[in-house]
């Protein structure tokens, strides 16, 4: 027991953090309590760190708790991408601090650490309490994050949404993860994986992992359980809707790869036109519905919906560059949506609605944020030399790839679906650099001034999607690496 | 071969003085002019050399490497023989008397540099098409003439009428080149070269080289003729191109351009076969005939001219149709000469007359013009074949080639044109210079200066004497193999070999003189259209071609032009793509329906997924 | 450091340095831009004229240099020139110096328009130099996107935002289309490389199955097609030109277009010689529907810019000739005339651009009589419009010819058609042009033209005509270059050995069609 | 009769499609949410039977889990929906479309 300790010594110090902050609010005056967040900042900048440095608790690796917990690359490549979420959303919350119930912030940055600890479990989920546990973890801070601003309904409503919903879904997934366990009897997915293919033509235990998927689709956003998504998205703080977007996702999404391609990679085998299908209707459907929309808010909950659409081609496609791929694309997605909701987060603050047109005049208001905000649309478009480029490459490769090897025409249909939804979200994302750069409507030219932190921000942002786009190595390598850990899924 | 380099001066300098022009002296109008006329000066004064050093008869080839693809191998080079030598006599010599002309022609206009400028790119393709020595050259060199025919008959571009006879003339040009380039190209596959010299041999090696396709491909080639020289059909674009300044119509339109064609027809005679030839020499003498009833019509003292020079060019392709390219040659010579006279000396009357150009305005110029009307008398007797002037020799040579070919449907027609030729010279010549003035202009009239008559008095020289100088001599060293080079006194006696065509010819003038003496003498209006009356109109309008060719070939293209226009603009960009934005937009809007707000319909659609998902993976 | 790193690179340098410029030093920003510009342009001639003493490395490309970029895809930064790219990359060099010079048309927000402008060269020119199929891609995209926001930035007209987004999709779908298949093309060649030579020399020893390439192939043409305006793929061309800045419009027809014509040649043919067989009649027959088809719609244009749009449309269809005759001299045919009109569609829309500056519109029939007030533009306008029909002593007539002589043998009938597009239909609507706008009375309203008045404001036409002229002139300049690799893709569409290829061209091209 | 695993699961499920029945259908949001609790002890009750079945404990170890994390999720839900009922004074669903499209 003592041994499995030093696996989970990362959670533990940040659920440590998320406590001393709660705690800093009684002795932090109300005024200072935004700088809260720097502090919390700074402590997970030192565990990012460690997690460099080779003897970092979440880098040796192992199985701990019986295997219910493991440290292995994809683990760590996640771990580490949540912590960086984090601390941006932290930024981001210290930002937009005085828009939140201002006196109680230090709950709000506390929760965002909790959450964060959740993600952290659930990227080295090896069972499915662990997961079931960890994915509650994260949903449950998410429905008091998503209804923080008290003053406002619309942020009550989408928590209310949420919290319906998302206990919908969770229910399911008990219910999938008890039938699983009832037919195979281990809730390992270690030993699941030897078992499995036993039970290949066994309706419950199919039944079961599909309820299991329900709920994880119900994370990524994924039809057809994307629905709460816009409403969700648009309701919820801004820096909520961040985190929202890119760390439950991406916790959503190792969990996914770990169920389908650690416990029941034989049965995933069979699931390839289900996978196509989802992954085809998901990209329409965010990208069709996004087209009309003009709340920026609620276009990155459609988009948001798009982008699972595209993350899952990597799942669909059944190989290992697929997996590497989606770790890819997932990395390049946390700056640029970062990048994206910082912006909102900063010019939005003031105006009531979301809508398109409050970014108008931004390039003479503040050139930094007009700049941040279009290689965030650019990126999010796909089009070199940024990050999202690199990662729909690697993707539509991977299908390809996917394609050649399997002749089933259904990759073909999906390369192409792919395709016309990038192209109509190009549509959408230049509309918001219009709005940005030439739109007619600007009405208050104000100069938007900036903190260190937020241009701080901005500029790491910025310079992540370049990276990314321009230097891929050393991701890419992490991301091979980390999808080593599947077994090669293979008829 | 001596000086072997020369030539390749006298082509190029014109084009040095044309870029000097263009690139450096555009502000002046002396040095310009002084340059181009410097350029073709010394390019004849070249010629001289050349040929004395080399003699007339010898033949050969200098080239370079210019384009070298595969089996495309195209040479920039010159084809230096009795042919190219005679042509370059005429296009420096002529042109170089022409540029003297405009010197004091074009003296009161304004952009009289870039007028010289165009005359010498016009003057550089033009030697481009006599040396050439292979069709891709030549093609090149055709194509410059082209636009810079268009472009000095677009000189005075504000000119509206201009504007639209030089497009008219690029058009029209650009029809003939059409079939001319896709009569190279077939050429070029059949026998797999460009050069002359190859083409002829593989030919004398092998008569049936061209197979099924030399009547095709000679017509197309000759495609190219009719463009440049005017045939029928194609032959509307040259009276319009009266338009431009008059040593143009002189030069371009008179006596070098237009007998590109017929140049050409005989640099590639062995392409041709019988069949084709026949189809040439009918062209030819149709477009002859149809030329010279329209002349009898007109008013306007160059395009009567005009539709002489159409008549002449259907004369000389008529008889290379007719197998007689030494004729052709030889008529197309003299007819440069006394035809550029007459055109100089229209310019000089034109002057005079304050550019009145309607010949009803004008009469009894002979007192206050006398040099002019001189030398336009000796272009008159020289164009209506009087003897001893040189167009006596040229067309008499024409008649009885076309007597000795036993063609005498031809025979009659070219006699009939020589007839009407006379007629409506003389028509022109008695309206102009007798009679008694018709407008003011013409009581003020007045002689123009040295540098213009000058050229005139030389060029009236060589129209009287053109028929006995040796032009045959050297022609026929080019064309016929066993051939005796006549004395001048042979030359002299020439027609009396064969009389009958001769009688004929004489008796074609006597005709058509006394009929315009008749009917023109002292006459203040044309009292040939009561005598005619519909046929009159029909010549007046030119039996209506323009008018036909509107209606048909522009009228076509605007349609075809107009329907692929609305083809993109409602079926591609309308339809098509429109309804794909449109589609697309749409079902946004339809999906997005599902977003109602409701939290009931939300949870109710997720269970509807679960479903869906239950249902898809275990529902089989 | 190879050469061509700095013909690519410095543009791209300098856009980095511009963002540091502040914006109201509007000298310095032009000087900065123009000055690069500059710099890749000398250095590209310098490039063209050591090409023949460059000696060449085992795949026979020059100036080349590689540096591994990503190894577990097999990505690298390779580039190098041969025959068929290294007229490109002198073009597209000097076209955007030209480009930079036209710019003083545009009055706001320089600083913007200077970095974009900057950033399609350098990514334009890196995409030609490229041996690599991802670079090759990716720096064109890298180009083509600049090419959006100009429009919508600085456009003209009240078509614009649509023309915008029409233009932006249409060729976003090419990109894709042609992106899928040149990652099809890389899983198919199974080499695990992206690196063009290593793709040919593995091809060699184990081809592409043949409906593997009936797949790629059709994806590839159709990518470029779009990219290139093939018919009926065109109706973007005229529109996005017509409200393009045009500065803009001269860097995209005259160069950036000329990409997927140049992808089809180095990648498609060689990689795919058995499906290039079985489409080349499809290519055949898209030709006319460019070359004659869009020629008539040109007739119809009212605005001079609609119309040069179109005609440049119609002078891709002779490229795609030329590339669907599949012999040495179509496509030697076909790389001269991406050359040559490379100069010509920069040399119109600056004119065009001239003229607008001036008169505030480029409606055709409101204009008139112009070559009295613009002697100088007029002339050069005169001169483009004889080179756009095709008249010898400008390059395109030796390209035109080429392909004429080369498609003849394949396809005969539509050669012939072509020929009438290009002598008939192209004069007649050029010819129209001129009168309309250059000849006739001179309207009232334009008497306060003036021409382009010191050399400075002259350079870039002259600089663009000079061009046209010497490859006119003097055309085994570019054909000495070109053909050896030129046969070498004969060599592979149709495998004889090259050496008789030269002379038994015709046979095999004839019976082959 | 004997009682198998197939009557607990048939009850389990019967349960679990009551609770879902009940959240399509009430228009309360407490009923809703009750109804929800009502779905995770189906999920309870099979996993105990299996775990009966199975002779294995892990199966309740996991109810224990659930049964902790709905409390806190009921924790939480409550107050939200107390909150929005302090703003609206209705705990409507209906009420709930301010954001929709």
């Amino acid at each position: 027991m003592n041994a499995s300790l030093n696996f989970i010594g990362l959670e533990i110090s940040v659920i440590g953090l998320g406590l001393v902050l709660m705690l800093a609010d009684f002795f932090v005056p109300a005024e200072r309590r935004r700088f809260i967040g720097y502090a919390g900042i700074a402590a997970l900048g030192v565990l990012l760190i460690m997690s460099f440095s080779g003897n970092g608790t979440c880098s040796n690796f192992g199985f701990g708790f019986n295997n219910a917990f493991v440290n292995d690359g994809l683990s760590l490549f996640f771990k580490r991408f949540f912590i960086v979420a984090a601390i941006l959303v932290l930024f981001i919350a210290a930002e937009f601090s005085d828009k939140l119930a201002a006196g109680s912030i230090a709950e709000y940055y506390s929760l965002i650490i909790f959450a964060l600890a959740g993600m952290l479990f659930a990227a080295s989920s090896n069972d499915f309490v662990m997961l079931f546990v960890a994915i509650e973890l994260i949903t449950v801070t998410f429905y008091v994050l998503v209804s923080f601003q008290r003053s406002k309904v619309a942020s009550l409503e989408a928590g209310v949404k949420y919290l319906i919903l998302g206990a919908l879904s969770s229910s399911f997934m008990v219910f999938g993860i008890a039938l699983i366990w009832g037919t195979t009897g281990t809730l390992n997915f270690t030993e699941l994986a030897a078992v499995a293919p036993q039970f290949e033509t066994s309706r419950i235990f199919l039944l079961g992992v599909l309820l299991v998927l329900v709920g994880l689709g119900f994370k990524i956003a994924a039809f057809p359980f994307q629905i709460w998504a816009p409403d969700v998205y648009q309701g919820a703080p801004t820096p909520t809707t961040a985190f929202l977007a890119i760390g439950s996702k991406a916790a959503g999404f190792v969990l996914l790869l770990r169920v389908l391609f650690t416990a029941v990679p034989s049965v995933t085998l069979h699931w390839e036109k289900l996978l196509i299908v989802i992954s085809a209707i998901t990209i329409l459907y965010g990208n069709l519905c996004a087209l009309p929309q003009r709340n920026l808010k609620r276009l990155f909950g459609y988009s948001s919906i798009s982008h699972a659409g595209y993350l899952l081609l990597g799942v669909a496609a059944l190989n290992a560059n697929g997996q590497a791929a989606i770790l890819y694309y997932l990395a390049g997605y946390l700056f640029t949506v970062l990048a994206g909701f910082l912006v909102i987060a900063l010019v939005l603050r003031h105006l009531e609605t979301d809508d398109v047109s409050g970014l108008a005049g931004l390039s003479q208001r503040s050139p930094l944020l007009a700049a941040t905000m279009t290689i965030s649309m650019v990126s999010l478009a796909g089009i070199p030399p940024l990050a999202g480029f690199f990662g729909k490459f690697l993707l539509l490769k991977s299908v390809i790839e996917a394609a050649q090897k399997s002749h089933h025409y259904g990759y073909i249909y999906l390369v192409f679906i792919a395709l016309a939804g990038v192209v109509i979200s190009l549509y959408y994302y230049f509309n918001v650099v219009r709005a940005i750069y030439w739109s007619k409507e600007a009405r208050d030219l104000s100069p938007i001034a900036l903190s260190a932190p937020a241009k701080l921000t901005a500029w790491v942002c910025i310079a992540g999607i370049f990276w990314l786009g321009l230097f891929p190595n050393t991701v890419l390598n992490l991301a091979n690496q980390a999808a080593t850990v599947f077994v090669a899924v293979t008829k | 071969m001596k000086y072997e380099n020369l030539p390749w001066l006298i082509l190029f300098l014109p084009l040095i003085s044309a870029a000097v022009i263009t690139l450096f002296t555009l502000r002046s109008k002396t040095v310009s002019s002084l340059i181009s006329i410097g350029a073709v000066v010394a390019g004849f004064v070249m010629t001289v050399i050349f040929v004395n050093a080399n003699g007339m008869q010898f033949s050969g080839e200098t080239s370079l490497q210019w384009l070298e693809i595969g089996d495309l191998k195209a040479d920039f080079g010159l084809k230096l023989d009795a042919l190219s030598m005679m042509m370059l006599f005429v296009v420096t010599g002529v042109g170089g008397l022409i540029h003297i002309y405009s010197y004091g022609y074009m003296h009161e206009d304004r952009s009289m540099a870039r007028f010289f400028a165009c005359l010498s790119l016009f003057t550089f393709s033009m030697l481009g098409i006599v040396l050439a020595n292979n069709f891709l050259m030549m093609f090149i060199s055709w194509e410059l003439v082209g636009v810079s025919s268009y472009l000095l008959i677009g000189f005075w571009f504000e000119k509206p009428s201009a504007g639209d006879a030089a497009k008219k003339a690029f058009i029209v040009n650009r029809l003939g080149d059409f079939g001319f380039l896709f009569g190279i190209l077939m050429v070029w596959g059949l026998l797999g070269s460009l050069n002359f010299s190859a083409l002829q041999n593989s030919i004398t090696a092998n008569p049936a080289a061209l197979g099924a396709m030399a009547t095709t491909a000679g017509l197309l080639i000759f495609c190219g003729a009719m463009g440049k020289s005017a045939q029928f059909p194609l032959h509307v674009w040259l009276p319009d191109a009266m338009e431009g300044p008059t040593p143009v119509s002189a030069l371009i339109h008179a006596a070098t351009m237009v007998a590109a064609g017929v140049y050409m027809l005989c640099r590639s005679l062995f392409l041709f076969n019988a069949d084709s030839l026949h189809v040439i020499s009918y062209i030819g003498g149709f477009t002859a005939l149809i030329a010279a009833l329209m002349a009898v019509q007109q008013n306007d003292i160059k395009r009567i001219i005009a539709y002489s020079t159409l008549s002449q060019l259907g004369y000389m392709v008529m008889t290379v149709g007719l197998n007689g390219p030494t004729p052709a040659m030889f008529h197309l010579t003299t007819h440069a000469f006394f035809k550029a006279l007459l055109f100089l000396a229209a310019g000089s009357v034109i002057i005079g007359m304050h550019h009145e150009q309607d010949i009803w305005q004008m009469g009894n110029l002979r007192k206050k013009m006398p040099i002019t009307f001189l030398t336009f008398t000796i272009g008159t007797l020289a164009l209506c074949g009087v003897p001893p002037f040189s167009g006596f020799y040229s067309k008499d040579a024409i008649l009885a080639q076309a007597w000795e070919q036993k063609s005498y449907l031809l025979f009659g027609v070219a006699v009939f044109i020589a007839a009407l030729t006379t007629f409506y010279t003389f028509r022109l010549f008695f309206v102009v210079f007798f009679g008694k003035e018709k407008s003011d202009h013409a009581k003020h009239a007045h002689e123009s200066s040295l540098v213009m008559t000058l050229p005139l008095v030389i060029l009236a020289v060589f129209s009287f004497a053109g028929g006995f100088i040796g032009i045959t001599n050297n022609y026929g060293s080019q064309f016929v193999h066993e051939h005796e080079t006549f004395s001048a006194w042979q030359q002299f006696a020439e027609p009396f070999h064969n009389p009958f065509p001769m009688v004929c010819g004489l008796v074609a003038f006597a005709i058509g003189f006394f009929a315009a003496l008749s009917l023109y003498k002292n006459a203040t209006s044309d009292p040939l259209p009561k005598k005619l009356g519909g046929l009159a109109t029909l010549m007046k309008n030119k039996f209506y071609f323009d008018e036909i060719y509107e209606a048909t070939f522009i009228r076509a293209h605007d349609f075809l032009a107009a329907v692929a226009d609305w083809i993109d603009r409602w079926i591609l960009e309308g339809a098509i793509i429109g309804a794909i934005r449109g589609g697309t937009d749409l079902s946004g809007r339809a999906l997005r329906l599902a977003q109602t707000g409701n939290l009931q319909t939300y949870a109710f659609l997720f269970v509807l997924g679960v479903a869906l998902l239950l249902y898809f993976v275990l529902g089989k | 450091m190879s050469i061509l790193t700095y013909i690519a690179g410095w543009p791209l340098l300098a856009a980095l340095v511009l963002i540091v410029v502040p914006r109201n030093f509007r000298v310095i920003i032009r000087a900065i831009a123009v000055l690069a510009t500059l710099i890749s342009a000398v250095l590209a001639v310098k490039m063209f004229c050591n090409y023949g003493s460059a000696l060449p490395d085992a795949d026979g490309y020059r100036f080349v240099q590689q540096i591994p970029w990503v190894e577990s895809l097999g990505i690298s930064y390779h580039v190098g020139v041969d025959g068929l790219n290294v007229g490109l990359i002198l073009m597209g060099a000097i076209v955007a110096f030209a480009a930079a010079l036209c710019s003083f048309e545009i009055q706001t927000r320089e600083k913007e328009f200077y970095i974009l402008l900057l950033v399609m060269t350098g990514g334009i020119l890196g995409a030609f130099a490229s041996l690599d199929l991802f670079f090759f891609y990716f720096l064109h995209e890298l180009a083509l996107v600049p090419t959006f926001i100009m429009i919508g930035v600085w456009g003209r007209g009240e078509k614009k935002n649509y023309a915008t987004f029409q233009i932006t999709l249409y060729l976003s779908i090419g990109a894709l289309i042609a992106l899928i298949g040149l990652i099809a093309l890389y899983i198919q060649c199974g080499a695990n490389t992206f690196d063009i030579p290593k793709i040919i020399e593995h091809a060699k020893t184990n081809p592409l199955a043949v409906n593997a390439q009936n797949f790629i192939f059709p994806l590839l043409l159709f990518g470029f097609g779009i990219l290139v305006s093939l018919w009926p793929f065109h109706s973007w061309a005229p529109l996005g030109y017509g409200v393009a800045p045009s500065p803009t419009s001269m860097l995209h027809a005259g160069v950036l277009k000329k990409f997927g014509l140049y992808g089809l040649i180095r990648i498609a043919l060689p990689l795919m010689p058995q499906a290039a067989q079985s489409w080349a009649h499809v290519i055949a027959w898209l030709c006319v529907g460019n070359i004659l088809y869009v020629g008539w719609v040109a007739m119809r244009q009212k605005d001079l810019n609609l119309l040069i749009g179109n005609s440049s449309v119609a002078h891709m269809g002779f490229i795609f000739l030329g590339i669907a005759s599949l012999n040495l001299i179509g496509i030697t045919g076909a790389v001269l005339i991406m050359v040559a009109h490379g100069f010509l569609a920069a040399l119109t829309f600056a004119l065009s651009g001239y003229i607008y500056k001036q008169t505030g519109t480029l409606e055709i029939s409101a204009l008139g009589g112009l070559c009295r007030k613009l002697p100088f533009i007029g002339t050069a306008l005169v001169m483009a419009a004889m080179a756009g029909c095709g008249l010898p002593g400008f390059a395109n007539f030796v390209g035109e010819a080429t392909v004429f002589f080369g498609a003849w043998k394949a396809f005969p009938t539509i050669t012939v058609i072509a020929l009438w597009g290009a002598l008939v239909i192209g004069g007649i609507y050029m010819t129209r042009a001129i009168r309309n706008v250059l000849h006739g009375p001179l309207p009232e309203k334009w008497n306060s033209l003036s021409d382009a008045s010191h050399l400075w404001r002259k350079l870039p036409y002259a600089l663009l005509l000079a061009s046209l002229f010497v490859f006119g002139v003097w055309p085994r300049l570019l054909t000495e270059k070109i053909n050896p690799d030129a046969v070498k893709i004969v060599a592979q569409i149709s495998p004889a050995p090259s050496a008789d290829k030269l002379v038994a061209q015709s046979e095999n091209s004839g019976v082959r069609n | 009769m004997h009682i198998g695993i197939q009557h607990y699961l048939a009850v389990s499920m019967i349960l679990f499609c009551l609770g879902l029945l009940g959240v399509i259908m009430r228009r309360n949001l407490l009923v809703i949410y009750m109804s929800l609790e009502l779905m995770l002890n189906a999920a309870n009750l099979a996993l105990v039977a299996f775990s009966r079945f199975n002779n294995k404990l892990d199966g309740q170890v996991l109810v224990f889990f659930i049964i902790t994390v709905a409390a806190a999720e009921v924790a939480v839900g409550l107050a939200l929906i107390v909150a929005l009922y302090r703003k609206r004074q209705s705990a409507h669903v209906e009420d709930l479309t301010s954001m929709k499209l």
